[in-house]
């Protein structure tokens, strides 16, 4: 056993956190003022210095905690996105709750937890810390999804999320306990071993059990049925949360176990894989055409979108996973800055979310319409936006793996999904102007902007995220 | 058939009867009490199992916490439960059939399982033989799983953040204590005369 | 300068201008003004920077020059530019046509001035960008980029129909070029690298060609586009303000052309080999069938849209017939087809900035006010029709040479374009240009103005000089069509001994 | 020298044609007209040079045009004695036109142009004629046809012109796709277009054997066979015939300069030209003799009964294209050029007459309308005598040698060919015919009284508004128009008495040196001089009995055309309607192009491309995301069961398959 | 006949399917979701003890005693969710839940 100040310095952004978060929490209530946002603003210092901790080199990949952590480079990368996305759902949501009257000091403590079991889940190095951060992660999830208690459909998205995911977590349980009573053990590269040359049937349903579970989280087909209603009726800013920082806890621990843990039945999970990433796609693509709300149009979106990194996971390589990485990325990138895009839309002092209030949008704001179109077209993967090299990465790993029908489907798909993001476009810069919207913070304008030319920039200076990935990636294998 | 046997065969049926019974029962109520019946009979097949310190748990953590603050929520919402479940019935084919159908494969599955010495010696914990289950289990809580430990606490907190979170409501129109305020209270302040003028009223 | 060269320089200096066209504040008439003109001058200088580039390159060799590279994507995606005498012409093209899209945009072009130029030079950008590019991932980026700003440039500035025109142009190609792409990662994970020097010397399995090969005939021919693959094309035209016209069958339409000869002919050449056949069956019909539909249509644009296709069907024929002459022919086939189509569709626009009309009836014995329009318009349909002495006549008896060589029976069907072609034109022009002028409305229609004329004349002077002395463009690319012809039948032969030997 | 007689005219072209609105309609056209006379001055020298003399035959290279591999194009100049007769041809004609052009159409405000039209004509006929190469050849062949559409279609605001103009371009081109194919051809089995190396090859290609459009064929002959349909379409042979009539909406001059004397010719040229080529190819020169004999007859029928005097003439016209044909099938290549020559000059003559003829009568065509001009005209009338003598083949007239020597020809290989006989007959049946019409056309404009058989279709006024002030009384044409007439009658009279010797004479090796071929087994020109002087004398018999008859029909019984006309009304409308070949080839070609064009566009591009592809699919796509998001009902208990079915679905799918 | 690690495991999954088909065949009553949720977990738990006693091992109860306190948590969470959503809509039928569609 590893001395625990060794676990301590691996798991310090985790602790970071942790402390954090009892620390804000003590302070709001202390406080008693309620809504304060000196609450808020510590939440985005304490995830900036995790964040910023991503980056800091810390050797080789050490697993601590008895087999129950493991901190490696792909963890941190992975851990820098979800960190990355919290940090600015938390940044996009000041002004939002404030005007909504829900600025309670307890939300970005409960981002702060969120985000801890988000860590804690791409840590994971067995099934009970996975479950233990799942579950941190979506208990948080939950109550955010409700957070706008006194609103009929938040509450309801609070309801749906927290039925359907308890329901999740059930199934992933389930599984969990099949594969520990099959494999013997619940360490992930304990089932690997246990597997080499004894591959029971029993330790496949685990698998698929477990895959339902996880995801449920990732919102892939059929297991997506909530992520629609959820995205639409929580507060945007929480959908922001759910459809970046959730998601990259969601890949990233799916892409782990799938790769410490089950190398031995690649062709088994494969199979899921391929099965859920082709569903999804198709889903993604068709569902959102017919969408007139925005953030439910994100919500297929997204439902495809991580169909298209799972063309990437399907692979099972470290090109593979070099691909999900990039693909999770720049889908970050991507949905922060839709996301910021969706919360400037406000017209009559209240928030809008119809895509017919995007109309004319190139007359009154050309720099939103650009950027959200650039959004919109990186999205479906147009070259030379960032969304198009993600789609490279995932595919080209899909392609090398032999996985043709897989990635001809995928990309007949992405043009179907390109109608309804050209739609978009087609709103914002060819129909007539309706009402203009009223300004917004600087804070949500400058995650607008910064993700607007980060997609449109990508390809000039695509090197550090490209070496990260890959260095990520590489690390996972070792 | 031993006595182990029939405990057994005795706390399965009766947990899949309850079991059904949650489910199945028109008034809410009834389903709790139920649900706790089953837990009372899970517990029972702990004993069997030899996880005594699990089976008092799940006693005392259910039947004592959860189930009562199921019912607790049940009374509070006062939900009407005379309806039918129409729906019930109308799914019940599809859904029964699909559910037996997993259920069949996972039994089929389950019976595949064989003890192998791999799977033994793999064990991350193994239990002691010289220790009771509670003392064993006592053993690592704190210290091989310090890290679960933790995290168990953080989820309680964040359960109970977001409990207080959603449903305490800080109404204006009613009253709260606030202390300090109460002992600042003096004479000035809490009492005012008033001169009332005779035969005007006040 | 920072290491790159003046490819880069091409590629960078419309942005460039569009950057300063982006800081322009106001919507007064002098702010519009000098958004033109800093347009224009964009455009002229990077064709002057473009002519320089020519007066460097050898035409002499087949290799690839002024290559510049640089590291991009990790070690195995590359920067890489470079010109050869296939790719030359193009980038010549695109630099010399770009100021008169600007210009036919000068006081056509009224709302959104600044969107519109930008979206121009981006596209110029992108389009010097694919002729430029020497790896496929870059050329992949070039190639769909152009896709954004044509679909804004239908979508806002269009007619009519233009959502229904932007939207079936956008998607439509885009299907065609993900199915490349996805050939592109084939590759990618055959060879390691997507430096196209480097693929053009890789072989491929047969099997895999076949493949790769239909994948990039899916994109390309959407692109050309070929029959069955052209619908998107007249609606588009329809649709597109003039410039838009101007671009797209200008340069646009020939990057499927280039495709073909950049990558499907040298990389896949067993595969070109048996879908030969197919190629030129589809090129065949394309020519009778649209020339066909071209004779009966109403409206100008889409007429010359349609001879479009028909003309795209000579040059995948002579293509694929493989020979010196095919696919020399087909180069300048493409080029000379910028020049004409290009014309032709600036024609069309300065009529319809009278009339805001496209439709043929509605005009008729222009020749009468508009004597000036009718000796252009003249000269440009003569082209079309594949005149000798101009430049359309050129490139579509290359390719049919090329093309008898190959399958006399292609030839044949193909040569019956002459006719129709002639039919369809000519009938176009009967009904505009002459007649009586008895339309009320065109009592008073003015002939070109100065600007027009400024528009109007350097295609004709080109049209009429390159058919009279094809040699600049033709000497460009010879070189390299030799080399091209000499590896692809050496392939040819290396596979057929291998399969000799294993029988 | 070569390059100044080939570029003086384009200078003239462009002068006036870019510069003419400045410099005003008189200028323009003194300048191409000044231009054209020193081009024909200098043919005249070089033919004198080249063709008496003996100035060698040279190649001078302008330039390069074009090079791809093999195929070596050059701009340049060919000179030997075919071209030096072609060039005297073209421009003494073209110059002559050019001049009697400026009388003629004074009143059109549109001068400039027609003389730049006219000019360009010109110098696309010269590269024609001067081509040492078959592409460059292809150049001016297209050129004239370009230069002739917008002869034809001059009058812009005539419908009639118009469509007359497309139809010329059309109908030219089916005679070019042949062309073209026929170059191609010629490419694949020689590797070059350069006359002098595909001469050189041509001999070694004899009786090649080579698959082709999936038949197996002689090379040469399906080479020539292709190059000969080119040749049918310029020269207006029978099934490509039938755009030259309607060439008659143009301007009379241009009748007489391009579908008279030039371009029509240019087919008979063409063949002359590659005789190398059809030498080694005897089926195709039979069918030469056969296409040319039937248009011979052909056309000769049809001028029998047509009313419009341009029309007949260019019936006419068509008829001795035949004739010309003939003989180039005949292997009696010099024979067709010699006719050819003198043809050009009473020819021209006979429609620059007839122009003066229609410039008298205020634009009046129609010969019904006509009559008695003989009085107000006398000159003209004098030279269309003259013209129509030459055309009959009076003797000694330049039509006489030519002509006659045609029908010797036929006569005298008909022994051992039977394409021969059928040409035989026919040029003396269409020599009959000729003098019956032309003499018919001479009677009914010269003779009688005027507005005897007068129609009023609107057809023939259909230009009235450019006319004059309307003074209805013939007059004779202004003096720049009557000398042109005069120099042509003088070389109608006697061009065939002066060149007959060199032509196709004793002179004959000395004067063509080596530009015309022929095989050693061709004797034609041999045995031409060898047929019974009875031969020689048929054709005389013709004429004197078609003179005769139409002498009879309408001078002295004026009355008989027309009971002829009503006792067989079927004949006669079929020769009237031109035996129906507009109406066919409307019916077989136009028609189904139209109506194909449509059914592609609306059918094939609307409804199954677009219908099956883009606009179907997006559709199918619709009705899918309809369906999808029916799915989405909002109950969680559907969603949970989604759930449960997917894992339901997984694993049973793992669970039947086994761990495989 | 003993009892061996069979008929807990089939005893676990037919209490897993009833539990999933309490949550699907349910309209009426959310609360009853909640509890067949409960259903679920403690299949698991089941499945675990069991897995533990005949594995030997303790790892399996260490989990199901996490998986206790975390349902305890989730329940708590649910009901609280529960109780914001009734006093939103003053309805807790599943069938009433679907404002949210599409």
């Amino acid at each position: 056993m590893t001395p625990l100040s060794f676990a301590f310095a691996h798991s310090l952004p985790e602790i970071f956190l942790a402390v954090g978060a009892l620390a804000l929490l003590m302070l709001g209530v202390f406080k008693s003022g309620g809504r304060d946002w000196i609450i808020s603003e510590a939440a985005i210092v304490i995830l900036g210095v995790a964040l910023l901790s991503m980056f800091v080199e810390s050797g080789d990949k050490a697993v601590v905690y008895d087999d129950a952590f493991i901190d490696d480079a792909f963890g941190r990368f992975m851990k820098a996105l979800a960190l990355g996305g919290a940090l600015i759902s938390l940044l996009l949501s000041r002004e939002f709750m404030a005007r909504e009257n829900i600025d309670f000091f307890e939300f970005p403590v409960l981002v702060l937890l969120a985000t801890l079991g988000m860590l804690m889940l791409i840590s994971a190095h067995n099934l009970i810390a996975l479950y233990l951060g799942l579950e941190l992660m979506s208990l948080a999830l939950y109550v955010i999804a409700a957070f706008h208690r006194n609103n009929v459909r938040a509450s309801e998205a609070g309801l749906k999320y927290f039925v359907l995911g308890a329901l999740s977590s059930g199934m992933l349980l389930y599984g969990s306990s099949l594969i520990y009573g099959f494999a013997g053990t619940v360490s992930f590269p304990g089932i690997a071993v246990a597997l080499k040359g004894n591959v029971q049937i029993g330790v496949i349903f685990g698998l698929v059990f477990v895959m339902a579970g996880l995801a449920f989280k990732m919102s892939v087909v059929p297991f997506h049925m909530w992520t629609p209603d959820v995205y639409e009726g929580a507060p945007t800013p929480v959908t922001a949360f759910f459809a970046s920082a959730a998601k990259m806890a969601a890949v990233a621990v799916t892409v782990r176990i799938i790769v410490t843990a089950f190398p031995g039945i690649e062709t088994q999970w494969r199979q899921i894989i391929v099965f859920m990433s082709i569903l999804s796609m198709a889903i993604g693509a068709f569902a959102a055409i017919g969408q007139t709300n925005i953030k439910r149009l994100m919500a297929y979106s997204s439902i495809g979108h991580m169909g298209f990194a799972l063309v990437g996971l399907a692979a099972g390589t470290e090109k593979g996973v070099n691909g999900v990485l990039m693909y999770m990325a720049i889908y970050l990138v991507m949905t922060l800055g839709t996301f910021a895009a969706i919360l400037s839309m406000r017209t009559g002092g209240r928030y809008v979310e119809s895509i017919q209030d995007l109309a004319g949008l190139s007359r009154s704001r050309k720099g939103m319409a650009f950027f959200l179109s650039m959004m919109m077209l990186s999205l479906a993967g147009i070259p030379p936006l960032a969304g198009f090299f993600a789609k490279w990465y995932a595919f080209v790993a899909a392609i090398d793996a032999g996985l043709y029908p897989l990635a001809v489907i995928g990309m007949l798909c992405s043009v179907v999904a390109c109608f309804y993001y050209l739609r978009i476009v087609k709103i914002i810069y060819l129909d007539e102007p309706a009402a203009p919207f009223e300004s917004v913070s600087r804070e949500v304008t400058a995650v607008m902007m910064v993700a607007g030319l980060a997609v449109v920039l990508f390809w000039v200076f695509p090197g550090p995220l490209v070496s990260a990935a890959s260095a990520a990636a590489k690390s996972l294998f070792q | 058939m031993n006595a182990a046997a029939a405990f057994f065969y005795l706390f399965s049926t009766c947990m899949i009867a309850s079991a059904f019974m949650v489910i199945a029962a028109r008034n809410p109520v009834h389903s709790v009490l139920f649900l706790i019946l089953a837990f009372v009979n899970a517990s029972g097949l702990f004993l069997l199992l030899g996880a005594e310190f699990l089976a008092m748990i799940l006693v005392v953590v259910y039947v004592g916490a959860v189930a009562v603050l199921f019912l607790f929520v049940v009374m509070m919402l006062d939900v009407d439960f005379a309806e039918l479940k129409q729906g019930f019935l109308q799914y019940l084919p599809i859904g029964a059939l699909i559910g037996t159908v997993v259920a069949i494969e996972l039994v089929m599955v389950t019976t595949g399982w064989v003890s192998s010495d791999a799977s033994i010696a793999s064990a991350g914990t193994p239990a002691p033989d010289d220790l009771s289950n509670t003392a064993a289990l006592g053993r690592v809580l704190y210290t091989k799983h310090l890290y679960f430990f933790q995290a168990a606490g953080l989820v309680l907190l964040t359960a109970m953040i977001g409990a207080i979170v959603l449903t305490l409501s800080h109404k204006p129109d009613v009253k709260r204590q606030v202390i300090s305020e109460q002992n600042e209270r003096d004479r000035k302040t809490a009492v005012e005369l008033k001169k009332v003028p005779s035969r005007a009223g006040v | 300068m920072f290491g790159f060269g003046i490819l880069t320089g091409l590629i960078v200096l419309p942005l460039v201008g569009a950057a300063f066209i982006l800081v322009q504040r106001g919507e007064d008439q002098a702010t519009l003004g000098n958004i033109r003109w800093a347009a224009l001058s964009t455009t002229i200088i990077t064709f002057l920077l473009s002519l320089w580039a020519w007066k460097l390159f050898d035409p002499a060799t087949a290799s690839f020059q002024l290559v510049e590279q640089k590291a991009w994507l990790g070690s195995t995606i590359i920067y890489k530019l470079g010109v050869d005498g296939i790719s030359m012409p193009f980038v010549l093209l695109t630099t010399f046509l770009m100021p008169f899209c600007i210009l036919a945009s000068w006081e056509t072009i009224t709302t959104r001035v600044k969107e519109y130029m930008i979206a121009f030079l981006v596209l110029e950008t992108l389009m010097i960008g694919v002729f430029c590019a020497l790896d496929l991932v870059l050329f992949y980026l070039f190639f769909e980029g152009g896709l954004i700003p044509m679909f804004l440039i239908i979508g806002i500035w269009g007619g009519k129909r233009r959502i229904y025109a932007s939207f079936k142009f956008f998607l439509y190609t885009l299907l065609g070029s993900l199915l490349m792409l996805l050939a592109i990662m084939a590759m990618y994970g055959v060879a390691g690298t997507t430096d196209i020097t480097v693929l053009l010397k890789t072989n491929f399995p047969s099997s895999m060609q076949k493949w790769l090969w239909l994948a990039f005939f899916a994109s390309f021919a959407v692109k050309m586009p070929m029959w069955p693959v052209h619908t998107w094309l007249p609606d588009a035209h329809v649709e597109a303000p003039t410039a838009g016209s101007v671009i797209l069958a200008g340069i646009l339409l020939k990057m499927g052309g280039y495709g073909f000869i950049r990558f499907s002919l040298p990389m896949f050449p067993e595969a070109s080999q048996y879908f030969a056949p197919m190629v030129w069956g589809l090129s065949v019909v394309a020519i009778i069938y649209t020339s066909l539909v071209a004779l009966v249509q109403e409206d100008m644009k889409k007429l010359i849209a349609y001879s479009s296709v028909a003309h795209m069907g000579f040059v995948t024929m002579g293509l694929f017939a493989m020979n010196q002459q095919g696919v020399q022919g087909a180069v300048f086939q493409m080029v000379s087809h910028g020049l004409v189509s290009g014309a032709l569709f600036l024609c069309v626009g300065v009529v319809y900035d009278r009339m805001h009309t496209r439709d043929i009836a509605a005009y008729g014995g222009l020749v009468k006010r508009m004597p000036l329009y009718a000796v252009a318009l003249m000269v440009f349909t003569m082209a079309n029709v594949g005149l000798p002495g101009t430049s359309g006549f050129v490139g579509e008896f290359l390719t049919l040479i090329g093309a008898f060589k190959a399958n006399t029976w292609v030839a044949f069907f193909a040569t019956t374009g002459v006719i129709l072609s002639a039919a369809y034109a000519l009938y176009l022009y009967r009904r505009i240009i002459f007649g009586v002028l008895e339309k009320q409305n065109l009592k008073n229609i003015a002939d070109l103005t100065p600007r027009e004329i400024v528009l109007l004349a350097p295609l004709l002077v080109l049209t009429i000089y390159y058919g009279v002395n094809p040699g600049p463009i033709l000497d460009a690319c010879a070189a390299s069509v030799q080399g091209l012809i000499r590896s692809y039948d050496a392939a040819l032969a290396a596979t057929k001994t291998a399969a000799l030997l294993l029988n | 020298m070569y390059s100044a007689i080939v570029f003086l005219p384009l200078a003239g072209f462009l002068i006036a044609g870019l510069f003419g609105r400045q410099l005003g309609a008189r200028p323009a056209e003194l300048i191409t007209t000044g231009l054209l006379f020193v081009s024909a001055a200098l043919s005249w020298v070089a033919f004198i040079e080249v063709g008496l003399g003996h100035a060698p035959a040279t190649v001078p290279v302008l330039a390069n045009w074009i090079t791809s591999g093999a195929l070596q194009i050059d701009w340049a100049l060919r000179i030997d004695t075919l071209t030096v007769v072609m060039l005297v041809v073209v421009t003494s004609v073209s110059s002559l036109v050019h001049l009697y052009s400026i009388g003629y159409m004074h009143e059109d405000p549109a001068r400039q142009r027609f003389f730049a039209y006219l000019s360009l004509f010109t110098f696309a006929m010269l590269t024609l004629v001067t081509a040492d190469n078959l592409v460059q050849m292809f150049f001016g062949w297209e050129g004239v046809g370009l230069a002739s559409y917008l002869l034809i279609g001059f009058w812009y605001e005539k419908p009639s012109a118009n469509a007359a103009a497309m139809k010329a371009f059309v109908v030219n081109r089916v005679g070019d796709f042949g062309f073209a194919l026929g170059i191609f051809l010629v490419f694949m089995l020689t590797n070059s277009v350069a006359f002098d190396q595909i001469f050189a090859a041509a001999p070694g290609l004899a009786n090649k054997p080579i698959h082709i459009f999936g038949f197996d064929a002689d090379a040469m002959t399906v080479a020539c066979l292709l190059l000969f349909m080119g040749a049918c379409g310029k020269s207006a042979q029978f099934l490509l015939h039938t755009w030259l009539p309607d060439a008659m909406e143009g301007p009379t001059p241009v009748s007489a300069l391009i579908h008279a004397a030039t371009m029509v010719t240019a087919g008979v040229f063409m063949v002359a030209r590659l005789s190398p080529l059809f030498e080694q190819a005897p089926v195709a020169l039979t069918v030469v003799v056969i296409v040319g004999a039937t248009t011979a007859f052909f056309a000769a029928t049809v001028g029998l009964v047509q009313n419009d005097i341009k029309r007949v003439i260019a019936y006419s016209t068509c008829s001795q294209l035949g004739y010309m044909f003939v003989a180039l099938g005949l292997g009696a290549y010099s024979v067709g050029i010699f006719h050819l020559f003198t043809h050009a000059f009473f020819k021209a003559l006979l429609f620059l007459g007839a122009g003066s003829v229609i410039h008298a009568m205020h634009h009046e065509q129609d010969m019904r309308n006509m009559g008695g001009l003989r009085k107000e005209i006398p000159f003209t009338f004098w030279m269309m005598t003259i013209g129509t003598l030459a055309l009959t083949g009076f003797p000694f007239t330049a039509g006489y040698f030519s002509k006659d020597a045609i029908i010797e020809a036929a006569y005298a290989a008909s022994g051992h060919s039977s394409a021969a006989l059928y040409g035989f007959i026919m040029t003396v049946i269409a020599a009959g015919f000729t003098s019956f019409y032309s003499w018919r056309l001479v009677f009914m404009t010269f003779f009688g009284t005027r507005g005897a058989n007068a129609v009023h279709d609107d057809h023939a006024h259909a230009h009235d508004d450019h006319g004059h002030g309307h003074d209805h009384t013939p007059h004779e044409s202004p003096l720049v128009m009557l000398i042109p007439l005069g120099l042509l009658a003088f070389g109608a009279l006697f061009a065939g008495l002066a060149f007959n010797g060199v032509f196709i004479g004793h002179g004959y090796d000395e004067f063509w040196k080596k530009a015309l071929f022929q095989s050693p087994s061709n004797h034609i020109l041999h045995d031409l001089h060898d047929v019974p002087h009875i031969v020689g004398y048929v054709p005389a018999v013709m004429m004197v009995g078609g003179f005769l008859l139409a002498y009879f029909m309408y001078v002295v019984s004026p009355g008989t055309p027309k009971a002829i006309a009503d006792t067989n009304p079927l004949l006669y409308k079929f020769l009237l309607n031109k035996w129906y070949f507009d109406e066919l080839y409307d019916f077989l070609f136009v028609r189904p192009a139209f109506w194909l064009g449509r059914l592609f566009w609306k059918g094939g591009d609307g409804k199954i491309i677009d219908g099956l592809g883009p606009d179907g699919i997006s559709a199918r796509v619709v009705d899918v995301t309809n369906r999808v998001v029916k799915l989405q009902t909002g109950y969680v208990y559907h969603y949970a069961f989604a759930m449960l079915i997917g894992l339901a679905a997984v694993i049973t799918w793992f669970l039947l398959g086994g761990v495989r | 006949m003993t009892i061996g690690l069979t008929h807990y495991l089939t005893v676990a999954a037919v209490l897993f399917t009833l539990g999933v088909l309490g949550i699907i065949l349910n309209r009426k009553n959310i609360i009853v979701i909640l509890m067949s949720i409960e259903l679920i977990l403690l299949s698991v738990n089941i499945n675990l003890v069991a897995f533990s006693s005949y594995l030997g091992d303790l790892t399996g109860q260490v989990f199901s005693l996490f998986i206790l306190t975390v349902a305890a948590a989730e329940a708590a969470i649910g009901l609280a969710i529960l109780v914001t959503y009734y006093r939103n809509r003053g309805s807790i039928a599943v069938e009433d839940i679907n404002v949210l569609k599409g």
